[in-house]
């Protein structure tokens, strides 16, 4: 499939520049997740080492029945990373809305992660449920990153509806499987004009570096960096990948032939 | 009294106001955030909230999420 | 597909370590072919973005006819990067002895990319000749690379006949498809103790990580860099994705699951 | 990807059963679509060696200005052929219901393949528009095949609507790409309880059999057949695919293994 | 990839035609092994439901210990089928030689199916010795059918030395898992000018037909048959998939295109 | 009178019926529909039907289609 | 006498000839095929070959295989 | 004298050495290997080296490849 360059054209606005979202820069195109870490510490460690600017935290209440356990802010400092509270949990568009208010009074920002989840075995987004949910954050003054299904269509609508990017999954959310259908994110990627930041799939490293090799501006991720077997380690390999797949994204990379091609001179051959 | 807290029906003491509630649970209103009957409430606005009959409140907190 | 580790268990030997040849060790774990660049002084840039440490180069007559152009070796310091000679050209052992020979009289090394074509279509290699050759190079005090296919019987015949590594293809010479077959390289790494380098195939930053994420332990390339839009870009970025394949694969990935896994917690959702 | 059955489990409800809508049974579970033939001669032909039992048709304006062409219902035997009327060219849900209307007035028939087109480009669907103009010609007594993506979460809300099945791409409308995500096809397969036909994608025989063998229902197909050098062999050619592929489902295949297995026994060998 | 058919040119000799060896022409382009059935009458079903005219044979030492079984020459009638004695087990030119011989006497026919295994784990050729045993058996009045892996230039070295067909691996046998590398086929028709049947890693009969599709002249096959949950369904699925495959191939299949083509007309839409 | 027949706007003898319309572009009934002001009409039911100033009159029949 | 029979040593009556060997494993010579002493023989040409001391007996026979 | 370059015949004056053979084509030693009659030989051997008719001489050099 041919690579496809955001906004249609083969090169990049902006060699080397940075993730643009709602008026901020961001060098890291790199978003973490901080669900799932064998501890605060490592995943701080982890954090550290991806580079990665902007972290995701989830909503939830406080559990009365235990004495409190130390608090995730404890370990992250919002002077460094930008908090994104999600929506995680939501599977209507109120519940959302409410959920969305609630993180933006905890973490002190107007940015939201909206997820609206449609089904529970494949943890997909209801769409039109997005949509509803964005028209009535962006009302409310919120800058708004929905995680959606890899639907041109629908990254469409939520562009309209005032989205501040749009988040299509990669594979199921914590499924490790990259990349399923890469010419649907060069579909979205012509259709919206807004940032596109692939939110969920991403297994490993190369994953990590396709996704980016196809022109996308930004990866978020969990699963892939909290539960390997050496999450720090990992997160220092995501960091290397992003950059790579951006760095030959920009480059422009030779075509695939089905023939070989020498590397070495055919003239001047002994014989 | 009786009160919808996270969820579940519970017997407070009548008089007992939402600083109260939390400090009940050693919570430090820093890194909470509080929905007293639907109104979202910051530290600041936490102090001298009564508790009543009936009400619901919701407890939360940022934790670990993708 | 299970990913299998150098020598069958699922860790390096030693994570972070360096590629050994021949007694030498090298920090990085990528070798850039010197071949099709747009002019020397951008292949200087990108050998030196690259971070490589080793140099293909091919054995050629002297064009008598043309007055000399400027020798290669006026833009390669030998103290820095081992230049490699290849046999390219040779289609029977016999030639490929001979370049070897006349290589190392100029290259002023033992080391020999030994490379016997056996179809000028694909650029594959003849395997039987590849036995033979290696073996007389042996002999004669070679430490021989040998280009190979993807065949794990080839490969073990190779090291039997004293090749210092094996260095099968990934897809044809400058074709840019990548691994089209990881299976066979896994079952080449388990079936030699020699290392395994990847020589041919690797058309862009991700198919790189990919090929690293085998737990294979180096990449030779040439067309990917020199051809690319950007080559010293690109060679940046094949530095970036060498490193991150290799800590994703030291790290561990997660394992790829059919269904979808939250990264929130399920608990103290709020309804 | 574990094949996983209709309904969840990994045996069909009735081997060698047919293809239900609407109360109608099918020995086919191939569908055909009438455009795009070199003639309707060759289309005619093209029918009778795929062995359908139903035909999809659009609803157009009589071109005034030409004389009256041959017209396409000379060529199809109603009594042998379901005609299925579509709703292409509609991009709202209210332009569907007016041509769908249009087309039981001509084709005589309650069924309707509805189409909504939500971007030009890929031809994929609006899936809101789908569902609430599913609502409606549900309400009018029609029997609605909607095409849709392959969200499994739009599928349940069509199912829900009252669709008679769902029709979900494999690949864009003519790209001949096949299915580029079957896990999708296989979420939709546990997710709904009405027939699951795949339409749009398949570029050739082999397609067709993959398709089969995850379980789904039929197949609709038109560009493929009718634009391949020779219709008529590739209709005989998709017949017997979607058989093969159909039984191959129904046989239970044989777990796919890293590792080699023989097929001779390890008994006996002379040595 | 580009579909390249056999000889090179897009269409087929004959279409329509059969499969031709050592001047005898069989109308089934499917070959069957006969190892690792539930029972001899479920072999005979299933090669019956298959069409097949060409079935291979293992040679094995009686067991002396256990009173006679019931030998499998009781269930397949030579007039019917052409027994094809193989020699697997061979690890040297010599034994499969050997073995060759011994079938011959047993088969009562000048045809062998020769094996060489090179490494046990993967049960690759060992192509060397393939093509030593193979001029020995050519010239000992065999018509020698190799199984061989993917490489061109091993097919080539086959076929000069008197093969009568090259049977390349798709993968490892008893794998399941297909054609891994449909290129290397591609290259090996090219390649030769003698029938090339793939032979190993057909798993379901989507596999038979990309297979066929890719322009190859036959299938052997075993284990998808004989271990399928139900053998004797399977082996009509594959007998209509390799059908299928090859009328595909013979058709001429559309281009794959990365964008979306309507079926309908684009004119006289209501509006 | 002016009509707008598939959406063209179209200048018509006055008196002329749908049935003489079909008849002039030489369309037997049978394999077309007709949606005369918004209502669907069958063949039996286009006999009688007239026509008049302003009337849009959409004329379709099935065509080959995916 | 001694003989090696599919690679196994075995003790055999002196003057057993093989088909005699055949018969005593209720072999029928239609379905097996010989190689004694490294010669092929088929039923035909199994009568009266005689076994000595050290002979090398193969007795072979298809099976299923792929 | 006659002589094989590089693989083409060539013509040249007798006495001509192997150094005057590269300095002719402004080529430094350091640079170029030369297999002469099938000995290679490195700058430090080709001094005084003497050509004769029917030698067969290859200048090679190291050039970028893959």
């Amino acid at each position: 499939m041919s690579i496809v360059a955001h906004g249609g054209n083969g090169t990049p606005a902006s060699p080397g520049g940075g993730l643009e979202l709602a008026g901020r820069t961001f060098r890291s195109r790199l978003i973490l997740g901080t669900g799932k870490y064998p501890s605060n510490q490592v995943m701080a460690e982890a954090l550290e080492a991806s580079g990665t600017e902007i972290v995701t935290v989830a909503v939830r209440r406080v559990d009365l029945s235990r004495s409190t356990e130390d608090a995730l802010l404890n370990w992250i400092d919002p002077e460094r990373y930008l908090l994104l509270p999600n929506t995680a949990g939501a599977t209507t568009a109120a519940e959302a809305v409410r959920i969305a208010r609630l993180g933006r009074a905890a973490g002190l920002s107007d940015f939201v992660k909206l997820e609206v989840i449609g089904d529970e075995r494949t943890l997909y987004p209801d769409t039109a449920a997005l949509v509803e949910a964005t028209r009535e954050l962006v009302r409310d003054g919120f800058h708004v990153l929905p995680y959606t299904n890899d639907d041109p269509v629908a990254a469409r609508r939520l562009e309209d509806a005032g989205a501040v990017c749009v988040m299509p999954l990669g594979s199921p959310i914590g499924s490790g499987q990259g990349v399923l259908n890469p010419q649907n994110l060069l579909f979205i990627l012509e259709s919206v004009s807004v940032p596109v930041i692939v939110d969920a799939g991403v297994g490993t490293a190369s994953d990590a570096a396709i996704t980016m090799e196809l022109g996308v501006d930004g990866i978020l991720m969990n699963t892939a960096v909290a539960q390997a077997r050496d999450p720090v380690r990992m997160a220092r390999a995501m960091r290397l990948a992003v950059e790579a797949g951006r760095l030959a994204w920009e480059a422009g990379r030779i075509p695939r032939r089905p023939r070989a091609e020498p590397s070495s001179p055919r003239e001047g051959v002994l014989v | 009294m009786r009160l919808i807290v996270n969820g579940r029906e519970r017997e407070l003491d009548d008089g007992l106001d939402l600083v109260g509630l939390l400090r009940a649970h050693r919570l430090e209103p820093r890194v909470v955030v509080v929905e007293h009957n639907g109104r979202i409430l910051r530290p600041p606005q936490m102090e001298g909230v009564d508790l009543s009959e009936g009400d619901r409140v919701e407890i939360v907190q940022l934790v670990g999420g993708g």
